[in-house]
């Protein structure tokens, strides 16, 4: 992972690599006493981080069948399936049973990193290319489908032209499909797109069209900057809003959580 | 994909001889249980209770085309292909782990179309071994409608729900001929306790019409008889059981040990430049040269296996 | 429950009532290595008793969820879904997976008791009289139903002309419906009704009709006495067998499992 | 009988609090959580785990017009009936026991139709439940068919398999408004642990709308903790938290308590000659007139408790 710190470093203080921005402007967005399920890396931390500010009652849920863990500083977990992930948690069922919760309504937002996203929301974690010839065969979709096709999403990943395009190679997470009631109509009446968190800025869906829309820019951040990272056209309203900074508290926790930079590099 | 009638599930189990036994073996005599062509699922998820040895014990054997399907595939995948023992893999994400990135063996097979990674979401995995485990041919679900995902899957189906008319998804029973599952202890019939996470491995031991189970050890049935609500597969399921100590390695066994971090990075690095040359070379020196599993945690090294197992027995730690 | 004590020590020795003679008539067709799903009474004393002599390898499973129990001499469990009936069984399951077992296959003979059967092997443990307006409403089918459903049947009752009728009042748990391949026309193509165990004889149904035959008389017992407490032509052949008497040894066993007679009387 | 709407069944899950929070409350407050005319499920089986203490409550707070269902249901359904707490159980069995005959209260109330009993299979109230649990409209199953019991339940649909041609039957999700369960022990958050026999209390939880636990003893959400992988139910679908001693008397609670078995033998002598005024005498006695639980407890009898306690400890020992 290349790190972003150079270039962020020269327009804000204090310094924080991209990683560390995307993790607290996504531990912003989650709400106290929800329960979220959370991919690894980002997702994680930022839902730790969420808990050790505003949010202490969060309830995490991992895909390994973990609800409601303790993560130690200094000990993330390499995957959502291992023992690291599991200690002094609540409670732990089968996979299965952990991803039925989706199904049975009981998590509030599903929070994981994208390789690819589209105007729509949707997300790509399976092929580049053609799927029947692809340039990449990437490892899939995991919980990905079920967790974006069930509970309000919140996703995080690096803003750069080639993995916002204008249609994913792809659907493994259904994003808003093709806009407008698509989603519905295709069986999934629940959930959805909520945020998607950058490094750039936070985008959300607009009401009626389901399109992808910039909410907030981060400082330092241009509209002309987000456009041009963004391989469709992206709408920037006139009075958009800039994000605060990461605090040095923020940078602080998540700087003891993964003290060796293995996520936020 | 073809679903077997319900009449040819029964007479496979009916034929089975499901009493309480001795059904203790060797690796060697397990692995002539799995026949050329089975469909083989595995238990544990990515690299934690990865049947390993059985795997190991499968490779060896030399054994062949078998439909492999499981939760989620880790760097066995990547051996199972480049071993020859399957071209063909159902599951919902196959590489040796986040931190190490997109595999290069799976991409290398798949890419040239030497073998097949049939995707499915996570939740339509369990919920058709779950359907396998039921005795029904299918379970009703709510997720990979509007999906690629979906497009490129054979078998699942698309209906109007007759109570609430709503679109469901139903997805195929899976009745895998043969499970290998690893566990922390069972006795000798077949009775296993699982701690920690179990992933799919209970469902997938119903669904099986064979059961292997590996152990880190094997207890007496009086100590199982002690708590039978800790019995989470039991020996009616089971036709094989198998002592093998660090029976994961160098994956983690919940408890016991932690994944071999430091192993896990040579093998990335192995298979990094050349994923077809790295694999051969990794299968010949840890697959096919060692005399037998002794051999084999040898030249993974005893300073990895006490820090892996040091870093295990922590979870129970205050 | 009236004892059959006198009537039956007329005719043979070593003396036994009714229900003993069911338990062990019943607990010689249970085979080593079968899987029997058993409910409470003379069905658990059966099995039991099957295990303690022909049958070591047979594996008891109760509809509390409870798979391969020691159930120990003079503390018989009231109902299958009692604390007795678990002691040192092998698994504990929940109620439904330990009847999906009978779905997937695992069960070869399901075995219990039954109030009212027919010609064709049907069940009524639901109502006496008309369903809608029910002289005796009855506890209904429990796992009955999915029992007889799934899994080959083994019947012990006592032999009533008011028990073996025409045509029960109501199917609680199907037979062979209305003979012929009616049961699998109706959705039910494995199990079905393998032998009727009675205080009389033994009785199986013909392979073609479904009906039901007797295959063996007990000692004492003639074929005039067996036509005459049924309800409806029941066909004894020329050559009927008879069944050996229960041995002193069987009979031991018995009243060390239920000293205080709650089953046996 | 009608099945909410997905969107409408995750509403009414969405507007619970499902946060660790502090739930404990006494038997009166908990009562108040059940609505007149609410559909409840009842935890345990026959007389195992009954959530005895709950039941007092609602039956001393006068609750109207429930809909309850269970597994199997015992003497507690001749009291819901004999209140006037319940016109209409959902269950596969009701009567007190085998050994006690059949219900002279049930069939007092059934064969009048003052009260309807409304019976599935047993499997089929499990999967109910489970569908109910997991989110989806109805489960497939293979039993009930071509009997009469199917002829008399609302909402179950036989279908033609669309995998296999062959024919099953969809049974409708239960989703209760309410469930009631007794557990050996939880947190004050509502995470429980159950020993031995589960029944059908895991997915019933996952499939009620709002969930009172009753529990012998409240641990530290610390001790709960140590083994997540023993948690039964898990806290989000809790709502309430009830510490009751020998919260299933006269019923049992595994390993604590056996039933109470002279105390049946009253109940169903007293409700034996005259079901009515046996069941309004005995619901005076145990029920209106004591002033707690303890009181409740006393007036059973305190050599009933102690042997009941010896023989449910047993269990354990070798």
């Amino acid at each position: 992972m290349t790190t972003e710190r150079a270039r962020i470093s020269l327009s804000v203080a204090p310094a924080y690599t991209g990683s560390e921005l995307l993790a607290v402007m996504s531990a912003r967005l989650l709400k106290d006493g929800q329960t979220v399920f959370a991919g690894v890396g980002i997702p994680l931390l930022a839902a730790i981080l969420a808990q050790k500010t505003h949010a202490p009652g969060l309830t995490i849920l991992f895909e390994g069948g973990v609800i409601g863990p303790f993560v130690e500083a200094g000990k993330l977990p390499p995957s959502t399936n291992e023992q690291r992930c599991s200690r002094r948690a609540n409670m732990l069922v089968s996979i299965t049973e952990v991803l039925l919760l989706l199904q049975r309504g009981y998590v509030d937002v599903g929070f994981m990193g994208g390789a690819q996203i589209d105007r729509f929301g949707n997300l790509n974690s399976s092929f580049i290319g053609d799927a029947e010839n692809p340039k990449i065969r990437l490892p899939g979709t995991g919980g990905g489908n079920d967790i974006a096709s069930l509970a309000d999403m919140i996703v995080a990943m690096k803003h750069e032209k080639r993995r916002f395009v204008e249609k994913v190679d792809f659907i493994t997470s259904p994003g808003f499909i093709d806009g407008g009631d698509t989603r519905a109509q295709a069986g999934l009446p629940a959930g959805g797109m909520f945020r998607v968190v950058t490094d750039l800025g936070i985008l959300g869906f607009a009401a009626e069209s389901r399109a992808m829309t910039v909410l907030a820019l981060h400082p330092g951040v241009s509209a002309a900057d987000i456009k041009a990272n963004t391989g469709f056209d992206l709408p920037v309203p006139d009075d958009v809003e800039v994000t605060p900074a990461p605090t040095l508290g923020e940078l602080a926790i998540l700087r003891e959580l993964d003290p060796e930079q293995l996520y936020t590099a | 994909m073809t679903i077997p009638s319900y009449l040819e599930l029964r007479r496979k189990t009916r034929e089975r001889d499901r009493s309480l036994r001795d059904k203790v073996m060797s690796l060697e005599e397990a692995a002539a249980l799995v026949a050329d062509g089975d469909s083989l699922a595995i238990g544990g998820c990515t690299a934690s209770r990865t049947p390993m040895a059985m795997i190991w014990a499968l490779i060896r054997a030399g054994r062949r085309d078998l439909e492999v399907s499981r939760s989620i595939v880790s760097t066995e995948g990547d051996l199972l292909y480049a071993s020859g023992v399957s071209r063909h893999i159902i599951t919902s994400w196959f590489s040796q782990g986040i931190v190490w990135g997109v595999s290069k063996v799976m991409r290398a097979y798949t890419e040239t179309r030497r073998a097949r990674f049939e995707e499915w979401s996570h939740m339509a995995m369990g919920l058709r071994y779950r359907a396998g485990a039921m005795g029904v041919p299918f379970m009703p679900m709510r997720s990979m409608l509007g999906s690629g995902v979906l497009d490129r899957t054979e078998g699942a189906k698309a209906m109007e729900c007759p109570f609430t008319g709503e679109t469901l998804l139903l997805v195929p029973a899976l009745n895998p001929e043969v499970a290998i599952i690893h566990v922390q202890r069972c006795d000798a019939y077949g009775n296993a306790q699982i701690d920690g996470l179990t992933f799919m491995d209970i469902d997938m031991a119903m669904a099986a019409n064979k059961v292997i189970l590996t152990t880190e050890r094997i207890v007496s049935n009086e100590q199982i008889r002690r708590h039978p609500d800790q019995t989470k597969i039991g020996f009616f399921t089971v036709d094989a059981v198998v002592e093998v100590p660090f029976g994961s390695a160098p994956h983690e066994c919940y408890g016991l040990y932690e994944p071999f971090y430091s192993h896990m990075d040579l093998y990335a690095q192995m298979t990094s430049k050349d994923p077809d040359m790295g694999a051969q070379a990794y299968l010949d020196r840890f697959y096919h040269e060692p005399k037998n599993w002794a051999d084999y945690l040898g030249r993974i090294g005893m300073a990895e296996l006490l820090d892996a197992q040091r870093r295990g027995s922590g979870i129970y730690d205050d």
